[in-house]
């Protein structure tokens, strides 16, 4: 395993710090830290499925959509306990993503993609025609059990979930696990043909990717305290945890914590500026060009900036 | 032309950001709009709100304190609809929101008002799940109202039009309703057919419904005309053009009448490229085609010397917002302000407002008491604009018109027939 | 019956015209085009802008409209496939960012509110209790005509067999004195074309709104993955599968499961036959 | 260290096309043999089919007179073949030692959480191929030719094969590059290790072989010992493109 003592004072630092802020700043920004706490948390979950093996995921949102409407609907039509539903609800994500989308990870490439982008479009349109009763049809459901009040709490409750996601999935990947994800990514004949089975090692990224999704779909919702099919399985969802993962920098741990971050502010502090939808402009047309430029994304650039030497073209 | 544009809107933009900006650190009462700003919708709800403003600053403020206005837009977009809520509450420390809002999104944010206890006045979505939170929980959802008249009583009043002119005047016995696939497709069709055989004597033979993606309606159509109804009865509020249009290009040979949202505006006809004759939708009151009194129609006419683009007529909501943010002005004036939101509450409770035309009733804004049963559909609606469900329609306005727009590009009012500026008809190319 | 048969062939053609473009970009250059739909956003907002706010002639909206979808596959080759040099994931994560780019683009200047266009060509008939609009008509031969002289172009003609070399093996194609990057502007730009006109009908019969880019992406999507890669007949034939479940699944079972039938035959075809119901086996 | 490698009447289709035909022969524990044939006669093939990469049409192979045509490639891997390719595509953007350890690893998941990397047995691997302590931090974009087949043979050998298939693992190298592998390759041999080796440089593959296989077409046109073999006209008349 490649710790070193700095890496935890890093850690460390960054835990501290991010505890600290809501001492140092308003109230409004910790709001908007809350949303990049959560965006974090999905880019994590993408980054690891998608980021480390290279099989690009075009639909997780269909991940946190069971995850969220698992817990919404037995909170909100069974009164269940937010304690015990959100446990299931982070199962009921793992199998059913499991069972869905298993023959998905025998193709590679383009296909995959499209083959989670086609699962999205479909829950999405199940969701609104299968037993509306539940699910709350196209308007969803509002008035769902928040676990937290005033943006403080909450901004405690999302930053030390999205922490402890990850801290724990930076452990993880920096086991021998997290090597041969990557060697996936990278050459995935290489890998069986050193005798490792690479169907397994595609289902644990995927199965950590649905804990990761489920957990942060889950608790996402019972924040936002309501829940809406059009929010949840959008293309533009899509397109914000992924592009997070990446401007970021997948593969890596600490880039879709930055990308998040990056991303969900530069949105609210357009905002006085450009209150409409030309922030998406401003947006969209940043992270295109930064992507082109280095499809490592930000912590590669910054990385290139200080060790020269260390990062390859 | 369109570079000029958006230099032009985007050097705008910056002026406004620092205009609000340095108004905002001067401000007094912070109004904080929450709504689309790029849909008509959105901007009819704002453009109320601000000639209100306008008004109210020029005649002193509100006790003297000057208000101004800051926007959050949600992009119709319900995650978007939340953190817009949170940044007129927590960064802009907004006094009152004034929301546009479509359904879903209020919904999404209304958790989070129930949290900061902003005042809040709802002018678009006319969701009955809101009004029957109020019911549920007073306290909780104290600060909030909604002037416009929910869904239960617009489809209520709606029945009595098919009895009247639908079954009466039309003589048809029998119709199929084409409804979308989202809850307030559901839920209109459900107090349709419910009501529309016992009260109106329609029988419905077959409800379809069809998915808010559809791109092509001509099998719908044929299947809705398989059934041999009398016409059919459409509820659309989701791309509502597209069934429109596509009744008008397939000529369909039967006549369809019913909900469609995209029809609510002047912009309909250009909207279609004039393929919209012949489409009739219920709406709420001030419709376009409506007869507005002196007091409205001064408002229409400074609205359209002072913005010269989409919408060229505010939405009924432009109006809500107008009456209403003055309502909101005026209980806060008699309360100290909205720091108290229970206070401003029960104030703006007692709000009153009659607009009269040739001296009889023609708007009114007003709110429904906390225990008053409207006798029609004999339920509270505490929260909710007052509205008259009964002919002469003397308490209030009715909850809801009918408009048709002719072939011609003019629209009117077809029903209640007191308020009817044209008669309803069926488009020329169906044969009777 | 036959009535739905009608309905089938005019909602297909429609389907194949949209997946035309699609196709083309999807065989030779072998590359997702995620922003495939923006080019039926911006060809039909060129039309509604040029034909009707400008109220030029519409044959000449047509046209603008082919021109701005051919200068944005241009361009979006220029900048986004060629530097990122066949990496495929990157192309389609830069093409779906580009998509977004250019819906809040439209957004900003026409605004988000849906408009409908006026009918390309106006007039309906009657036949046998099917109303064939014209417009729908024109698209569905249009759809045909373009479809069978492509498969003809590219079977017969030397640009066409230079496409067909760099679709197979692009380095191959070079040594044997192809120009692959003059193919594939010509391809990008035809594409654009296709695309942006496609647009122009698809907008003219259902809506015009900044969002329309996504539905005629997955309907490209659903009909080229099933009908394979390369395989321009098999766009045909999928085209009208895809078109025909749709009106089917409406007529006989319930028109609110439409989309679920064709979700459904993508992961169904993907996951047991990856290379498409018509596509040559390789992957 | 040996293991004994049958194949019973191979047969591959690809579509119409054969691309092996009734392949059949057995290496004896220790053997090292050389598989030889022009262009396209099949032998990569093969390699895939021992392997499991592309599974045989008909036919069988056993390890050790067990059957493994029906395991996934892991598995065959387990049961102690391995093999190098004809290119070299190491896992670009990791370290040499990353590489070896992606071959020491245990295909448990649960192992690989708990248990760290074995640093000893990585140096090991990496020097008893002949590649220095201070290359194993190394990218390979930063490896010569010969250092990426050698890396190549280290991640085989992690998985300690008793059977090892070397394809061209002379391509690209420089004369003493070739040497270099080749003194690694007869140590090994040495040590127990079977081999079946493909290359198209006779030269370098002579001293390294005592038995050769020829196949042309898909189909095995000789076997026996390497002189043997390489001296039958049937062979000389395959590699001069007249059979």
């Amino acid at each position: 395993m490649n710790l070193r003592w700095h890496h935890f004072a890093l850690w460390a630092l960054f835990i501290v710090g991010m505890f600290a802020l809501p001492q140092f700043v308003s109230n409004g920004t910790l709001r908007t830290m809350i949303f990049a706490n959560f965006l974090a948390i999905f880019a994590i979950s993408w980054d690891t499925l998608s980021g480390r093996t290279g099989y690009i995921s075009f639909g997780h949102p269909f991940l946190i959509g069971i995850g969220a409407y698992t817990t919404a609907i037995l909170t909100h039509r069974f009164d269940f306990p937010v304690e015990i539903s959100i446990p299931i609800a982070v199962i009921a994500t793992m199998v059913g993503g499991l069972i869905v989308l298993l023959p998905a990870l025998r193709i590679k490439g383009s296909y995959f993609a499209l083959v989670t982008l086609a699962m999205m479009e479909l829950v999405y349109q199940l969701v609104q025609v299968v037993r509306p009763d539940l699910t709350g049809g196209t308007r969803g459901m509002s008035g769902l059990p928040t676990l937290t009040r005033g943006a403080a709490n909450g901004y405690y409750m999302s930053v030390s979930l999205m922490l402890a996601i990850a801290l724990s999935m930076w452990l993880i990947m920096k086991t021998r696990l997290g090597t041969a994800l990557s060697a996936i990514g990278m050459n995935e004949e290489a890998v069986s043909g050193s005798g490792l089975s690479v169907t397994k090692l595609k289902m644990t990224a995927f199965l950590m990717s649905a804990f990761i999704a489920g957990l942060g779909g889950a608790v996402y919702i019972h924040y936002l305290g309501s829940i809406a099919p059009r929010a949840l399985f959008d293309i533009n969802f899509v397109f914000t945890i992924i592009v997070a993962a990446l401007i970021g920098g997948a593969g890596t741990t600490i880039g879709p914590i930055a990308g998040a971050f990056f991303l969900t502010f530069l949105l609210e502090y357009l905002r006085p500026w450009l209150p409409g939808a030309e922030r998406y402009m401003v947006y969209s047309g940043l992270a295109l060009l930064i992507y082109m430029y280095q499809p490592k994304g930000m912590w590669a650039l910054m990385t290139q900036a200080t060790f020269k030497s260390k990062i390859r073209p | 032309m369109t570079l000029r544009k958006i230099l032009t809107t985007s050097a705008a933009a910056g002026l406004m950001a620092v205009a609000g900006f340095a108004g905002s650190a001067f401000a007094d009462i912070k109004v904080g709009f929450i709504g689309s700003l790029s849909s008509d919708t959105g901007l009819s709800t704002l453009r109320g709100a601000e000639m209100a403003i306008e008004e109210l600053n020029a005649a002193g403020g509100m006790n003297g304190e000057k208000i101004v206005l800051v926007t959050a837009d949600t992009q119709e977009d319900v995650t978007e609809g939340v953190k817009a809520y949170e940044y007129l509450a927590e960064t802009e420390k907004a006094d009152f929101i004034i929301s546009g809002s479509i359904d879903d999104v209020s919904l999404g944010w209304m958790p989070r008002m129930q949290e900061y206890q902003i005042p809040t006045l709802d002018t678009w979505t006319s969701s009955i799940s809101i009004i029957d939170m109020v019911v549920k929980d007073p306290e909780l959802m104290a600060p909030y109202f909604m002037n416009i008249a929910s869904d239960e009583a617009l489809a209520t009043l709606y029945i009595n039009f098919g009895a009247d002119v639908l079954k009466k005047k039309m003589g048809w016995d029998s119709v199929v309703i084409l409804a979308e696939d989202t809850a307030f497709g559901q839920a209109i069709t459900g107090l349709v057919t419910e009501a529309i055989s016992p009260v109106a004597g329609i029988e419905v033979k077959d409800t379809i419904v069809y998915d808010v993606g559809t791109v092509d309606f001509a099998p719908i159509f044929s299947k809705a005309q398989a059934t041999g109804a009398d016409f059919i009865y459409q509820v659309s509020s989701v791309n509502s053009q597209v069934i429109s249009s596509q009744y008008v290009k397939l000529q369909v040979p039967m006549p369809m009448t019913g909900v469609n949202v995209s029809a609510l505006g002047m912009e309909y006809w250009e909207d279609t490229g004039g393929a919209g004759g012949g489409i009739s939708t219920l709406s709420p009151v001030p419709s376009v085609g409506f007869k507005l009194d002196p007091v409205s129609a001064d408002f229409v006419k400074r609205y359209q010397a002072k913005y010269t683009s989409r919408p060229k007529m505010p939405h009924f909501n432009g109006f809500n917002a107008y009456y209403g943010l003055k309502q909101a002005m005026a209980a806060a004036a008699e309360v100290g302000g909205f720091k108290d939101a229970k206070k401003w509450s029960k104030a703006m409770e007692k709000q009153d407002l009659v607009l009269k035309l040739d001296g009889k009733m023609s708007l009114r804004y007003g709110f429904w008491g906390k225990d008053e049963v409207e006798p029609v559909t004999k339920r509270t609606y505490p929260h909710n604009a007052r509205f008259d469900l009964t002919a002469p329609y003397d308490d209030a306005q009715p909850s809801m018109v009918v408009v048709q727009w002719k072939e011609d590009g003019s629209v009117g009012v077809v029903y209640p027939f007191e308020f009817a500026t044209t008669e309803f008809t069926v488009p020329s190319w169906i044969k009777k | 019956m036959l009535q739905v048969l009608i309905q089938g062939l005019l909602l297909s053609g429609l389907y194949a015209l949209i997946a035309v473009g699609f196709t083309l970009i999807f065989s030779v250059g072998r590359v997702l085009n995620l922003a495939y739909g923006a080019y039926l956003l911006i060809g039909g907002y060129a039309y509604f802008y040029f034909a009707q706010t400008l109220g030029m002639p519409k044959f000449a909206g047509v046209l603008m409209a082919g021109i701005f979808g051919c200068v944005l596959g241009l361009l979006k080759f220029q900048l986004i496939v060629k530097p990122l040099k066949g990496n495929h994931v990157a192309i389609e994560i830069s093409t779906l960012i580009l998509a977004v780019f250019l819906q809040s683009t439209v957004i900003f200047v026409f605004g988000d509110s849906s408009k409908i266009l006026l009918p390309i060509i106006p007039g309906v008939e009657r036949v046998a209790g099917a109303a064939i609009p014209f417009s729908n008509l024109f698209a569905a031969i249009a759809s045909w005509i373009i479809l069978l002289s492509l498969w003809w172009f590219v079977r017969s003609t030397h640009m066409g067999r230079a496409m067909q070399a760099v679709s197979m093996d692009a380095k191959g194609a070079a040594i044997s004195g192809v120009d692959a990057n003059r193919v594939n502007m010509f391809t990008w730009g035809l594409s654009g074309a296709l695309g942006a006109i496609a647009g122009v009908f698809f907008a003219s019969y259902t809506q015009l709104y900044p969002g329309m880019w996504v539905a005629p992406l997955i309907i490209a999507v659903a009909v080229v993955i099933v009908g394979g890669i390369g395989s321009i007949i098999g766009t045909l034939i999928v085209a009208h599968i895809v078109g025909f479940l749709e009106i089917l699944t409406s007529a006989y079972i319930a028109p609110e499961l439409r989309g679920v039938f064709t979700m459904l035959l993508i992961i169904v075809i993907l996951v047991w036959r990856p290379s498409g119901l018509f596509g040559r086996e390789e992957l | 260290m040996s293991a004994k490698l049958e194949i019973r009447n191979l047969v591959k289709k690809f579509g119409g096309l054969t691309a092996t035909n009734d392949v059949s022969f057995t290496i004896e524990p220790g053997q090292s043999v050389g598989l030889i044939g022009p262009n396209g006669a099949g032998k990569t093939t093969i390699f895939s089919q021992i392997m499991g990469e592309h599974p045989q049409t008909k036919g069988e192979i056993l390890i050790d007179g067990k059957e493994i045509s029906h395991l996934a490639t892991p598995q065959r891997i387990h049961a102690g073949v391995s093999r190098t390719y004809q290119v070299p595509r190491p896992f670009s953007e990791m370290s040499v030692a990353e590489n070896i350890r992606v071959g020491l690893m245990p295909d448990s998941i649960w192992d690989m959480i708990t248990r760290g990397p074995n640093r000893e047995r990585e140096v090991e691997i990496a020097s008893a191929i002949g590649l220095g302590e201070d290359q194993l931090e190394r990218l390979p974009s930063e490896l010569s030719m010969g250092d990426l087949r050698k890396l190549e043979m280290a991640r085989t050998l992690a998985t300690s094969p008793r059977l090892m298939l070397l394809d061209e693992v002379f391509a690209g190298l420089t004369v003493n590059e070739i040497a270099v592998i080749s003194d690694l390759v007869q140590s090994m041999r040495d040590d127990g290790m079977t081999f079946l080796i493909v290359s198209h440089d006779l030269k370098a593959l002579e001293p390294l072989v005592d038995h050769a296989i020829a196949i042309n077409h898909g189909e095995v046109i000789a076997q026996g010992q390497y002189q043997d073999v390489m001296g039958s006209d049937i062979v000389r008349a395959s590699y001069l493109g007249t059979a």
